[in-house]
């Protein structure tokens, strides 16, 4: 009874991830911690960043918040892809995801540097949603700004 | 149940009229016919309105007041004969109205000009309008952000406390804490007369009675009674009240403050400039009189004269026949929605006197996917917080999903849009 | 002699394609054929602006900002996409470019935020807005009402004292006196751009030098501008600018305020509302970055892009070429009047820069006869202090009649405006 | 040129009367005296009663101000109405004014009772002028109830 368009956005893996949240839980103390809202919705989210300071590597990402299938997804999806990159594929990523969310649908990201977070491609198309699918990384690029600033 | 039961509804055939009236009715949305279920944050338009705008622009349009050339003249005749088309709608005098953009500037009229007041500006007449330590303004918890803000921002300026009114758990007002809280301290007290998210009506003589005992003024947010229910603000007894445009069937940017005249012409002025003045030097200024002292500079005129055409167009159907068809469609609403699994409603339940509106939140899924799915059928509702945030956390919930009709939507939409919520739950829950 | 001489004006077939996209150009007042002299207090509407906000309504009306179905999705966008067509209009950034309901509202929203600011809101990044007593705010004496009441109430309630820039004889400001004025203690100059009786262009660089210089603010009133001359506010270097629609070929109920970033973020709020929030408690609030924290409540989304769609007109038609064909019809204007026997023009005379725009007074007529006479032959002309009454003063005259142009006045109107100021002349003479 | 309306609206009486202010000039005291602003315009008037303490009646009117053609005339033919008129009577006349410049041309003034301040019967017509016409009879209005009040 749902359009393709609407299964396109809400596709199985974004249902599963934002039912079965990845990296959900923060820890006492973190290398990197980044609160953000949406001012739109009011939802909001509580990021962490875990460094290996040897390598320079993330080691883990921990997240807490509450919203939308599509944000929680997003997060969910962001915590898998995240450890064992260096700060810099991470900031690179980043860009990635947020140049194919703004496209409004023209960009396919990349899935090569964003791995199963392309499943997020169908939210550039619903501009109201694209904050939704940022949440995460926003926050995420704001705790990158705070490695990279120490 | 309803006090407007005993007046006729609109029939299915007469609501199927006016929708012809209504062109954007007719527009398809993904593929689906649009089920506009957002009229609690605007309106749509008939085309009487459109046409009384695009009419004066054709033929009539200049700056009123001022000048004495032939458009001139008759553009001030349209613009002040709608001022009294709406007076008349909502029982009150012409020099009691005046225009605003919204409703929002309304409040905010009122409230910048009790701290002008409590600054000194305005002289002795306006004594009775200044705030200080120790005084209190009263809201509820229920509010709009715009009947809360304004008045905690005046609390702020002037050391004023700012108090509210907490609500039960069935959405109503605790009119005992409301005794207990308006008292001797209490200079205003701002409430509003049906909630955007709630639905539930307010007793306003009784509010209107706790504080005229105390001597405070009373400012009414009619912003979702004015277009749905038969209003009059003598009757009523408050001292101001608010309204927009855009919600009852007029374009954006216009809106009402009615103030009582006496009042009016003590407050001192708000914004100030052109067409509010007798006479100016550089030291100093004259106000005019109530409504002019407080419409400064270029009105909007073409405005005002197409919500003098909505006001007509709302007549001509009967506020009374409108709140009826709406409460059966909000009764229908509370009904079929009780009934989905995992949804509840918020504020007064089955049974009890709402308007054609209901917030609800459904159990594991957040308002926006639900407002998304309903979207990707044409049905067009509203998520979010509903510009209330303080009443969503009395509730705990950060986010409800809000149906709202007006007097073009037909119970065939309701059941449409039940329809739609019931496989919200399916879609999102048959992938468990 | 003006700059825009470099650029070709418009040709007089041009002018009459134009005016065929103005139908009211066509009416007929008492039997004559309409010569609407009267841009200067509000334009005249193009079809193609009205039919953009009727199309609006039509198809796309939606609560923006709000709720994430379709229609709310496409009005957001149409709504923004006008933001950005002032804005590069004028040089600015989209965030820096605030709606308001007219130039009024814009000025005294900076007003009363910096009178918020005086009384602490805004905390430590507003302190810079903070007014108090040994503290100045300079206009000058040529202001319309709008850009000196805001003013003389804020130095009211802060304690602030208001100075002047005085004016020579031929209409020009004493930049001399300026540099006198402007100093340590002054906070906010605010100044008119061109002036709405005299026609004057003032030396905005020279000014906002001075102001810059002892570390005041800049605030331009260029409503008589903007719709006239290209503006670009970077160039200018102005910290604010605010001008109104319904003089730019837009509907009433528009206005502009420009505010350099930096300081729309530093600014604490005006009004207050729905809208222009991140968090909102019964105890507090937290606001959005600029432009929505100064949009409090529903916006007026239709008028807003009707402004927009004025700008594309404007913008087909080139401001250079408008400028050059007004500048035309303001040197016939004022050869026209000087040559008439009791006319004396204020302001610059033959062979000095100004806008298409001439107030005079005919010795022993008052300007409401004259009016009247110019009426009886389908002439608008705006008659009375136009909200200037400091300047009138100055100049020794209670009340004037004022001409102005716009783009779509032709030669042969100016010429039929000054035949009929000649016939006035005899008409009240004649009975000596 | 000019239209038969715009005759009817400046009369030659009016012209005259406009030209040649009966009237003008205060005296330094009075039993009453009201001073009114037209606000759309700017402009004003003072106006004096002179009263006869032992008949009752008002011996003369005296007023000075600016103001449009309209205006002046409005106030010179008054001061040639009032003399010798019982308080009550004037009154009567101000209210009689009052319903035909209110009129919008539908009502004749009545000559009995205006004698030639009937000339301003066109204005009425005109209802931006309405003001300009009403404004030294407003003035006469308020110097009245001093008198009566006192
Ligand atoms: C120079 C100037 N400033 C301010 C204004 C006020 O504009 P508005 O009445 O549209 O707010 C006007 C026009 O009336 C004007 O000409
Ligand atoms: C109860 C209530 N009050 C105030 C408002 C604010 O109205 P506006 O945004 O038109 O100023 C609204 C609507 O948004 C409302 O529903
Ligand atoms: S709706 Fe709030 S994050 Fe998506
Ligand atoms: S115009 Fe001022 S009194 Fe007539």
């Amino acid at each position: 009874m749902s359009s393709t368009e609407l299964q396109g956005l809400y596709q199985q893996v974004i249902l599963d991830h934002a039912r079965e949240r990845h990296g959900f839980g923060l820890a006492a103390a973190a290398d990197a911690q980044s609160h953000q809202l949406n001012p739109t919705c009011g939802d909001e989210i509580t990021l962490q960043l875990h460094l290996d300071e040897v390598t320079g590597v993330i080691t883990s990402l921990g997240w807490e918040g509450h919203g939308c299938a599509i944000s929680q997804a997003s997060a969910s999806l962001l915590s898998d892809l995240v450890p064992g990159l260096p700060v810099a594929g991470l900031t690179e990523r980043i860009d990635a995801f947020r140049v194919a969310m703004r496209s409004k649908g023209t960009i396919e990201p990349d899935e090569e540097l964003l791995g199963d977070a392309v499943v997020l491609g169908g939210t550039s198309r619903y501009i109201a949603r694209v904050k939704c699918a940022m949440l995460a990384w926003v926050a995420a690029e704001e705790a990158v700004l705070q490695l990279t600033e120490r | 149940m309803t006090t407007t039961s005993l007046v006729d509804s609109l029939s299915p055939a007469e609501v199927d009229r006016l929708r012809l009236d209504f062109p954007v009715l007719g527009e398809r949305v993904n593929g689906h016919p649009l089920v506009y279920l957002d009229s609690g944050a605007t309106s749509q338009k008939p085309l009487s309105v459109l046409d009384a705008e695009r009419e004066y622009y054709l033929h009539e349009n200049a700056a009123v007041h001022r000048g004495a050339h032939t458009l001139a003249a008759l553009a001030t005749e349209r613009f002040e004969d709608a001022r009294t088309t709406v007076a008349r709608f909502v029982g009150a005098r012409d020099d009691e109205i005046v225009w605003t953009s919204n409703a929002t500037e309304g409040i905010n009229l009122v409230a910048y000009a009790m701290g002008n007041a409590s600054l000194g500006r305005g002289g002795a007449a306006a004594a009775r309008f200044a705030l200080g330590e120790g005084d209190e303004i009263v809201v509820t918890e229920m509010e709009h952000h715009a009947n809360l803000l304004p008045w905690q921002e005046l609390a702020a300026r002037t050391g004023a406390t700012l108090r509210y009114i907490p609500l039960a758990d069935d959405g109503t007002l605790r009119l005992d804490e409301a005794a207990a809280i308006i008292g001797s301290r209490t200079k205003v007290l701002a409430f509003t007369h049906v909630s955007n998210v709630l639905g539930t009506i307010n007793p306003v003589a009784e509010l209107v009675g706790l504080a005229h005992a105390v001597g405070a003024l009373v400012l009414l947010d009619a912003c979702q009674s004015a277009p749905h229910l038969s209003l009059d603000v003598v009757s009523l007894g408050v001292d101001f009240a608010v309204f927009s445009g855009h919600k009852m069937l007029a374009p954006t940017g216009i809106g009402v403050l009615y103030g009582r005249r006496e009042l009016l012409n003590a407050l001192p002025p708000f914004l100030t400039g052109g067409s509010m003045i007798t006479t100016v030097t550089m030291q100093g200024a004259e106000y005019l009189p109530a409504p002019q002292r407080f419409e400064a500079g270029t009105q909007k005129v073409s405005q005002s004269i197409a919500l003098g055409a909505a006001v007509d167009y709302l007549t001509a159907v009967g506020l009374g026949r409108i709140a009826a068809h709406e409460a059966e469609l909000g009764r229908r609403l509370v009904e079929g929605l009780a009934a989905i699994d995992g949804v509840r409603v918020l504020g007064p339940g089955v049974g009890h006197e709402r308007v054609g509106l209901a917030s609800f939140d459904v159990a594991g899924i957040h308002s926006h996917d639900v407002g998304q799915f309903l979207d990707d059928r044409g049905i067009a509702v509203r998520v979010g917080h509903h510009c209330a945030q303080p009443l969503h956390r009395r509730f705990g919930v950060v986010s409800t999903t809000r149906a709202s009709t007006y007097l073009y939507t037909t119970t065939d939409e309701v059941d449409e849009f039940l329809a739609g919520v019931a496989e919200t739950v399916t879609f999102f829950g048959a992938h468990a």
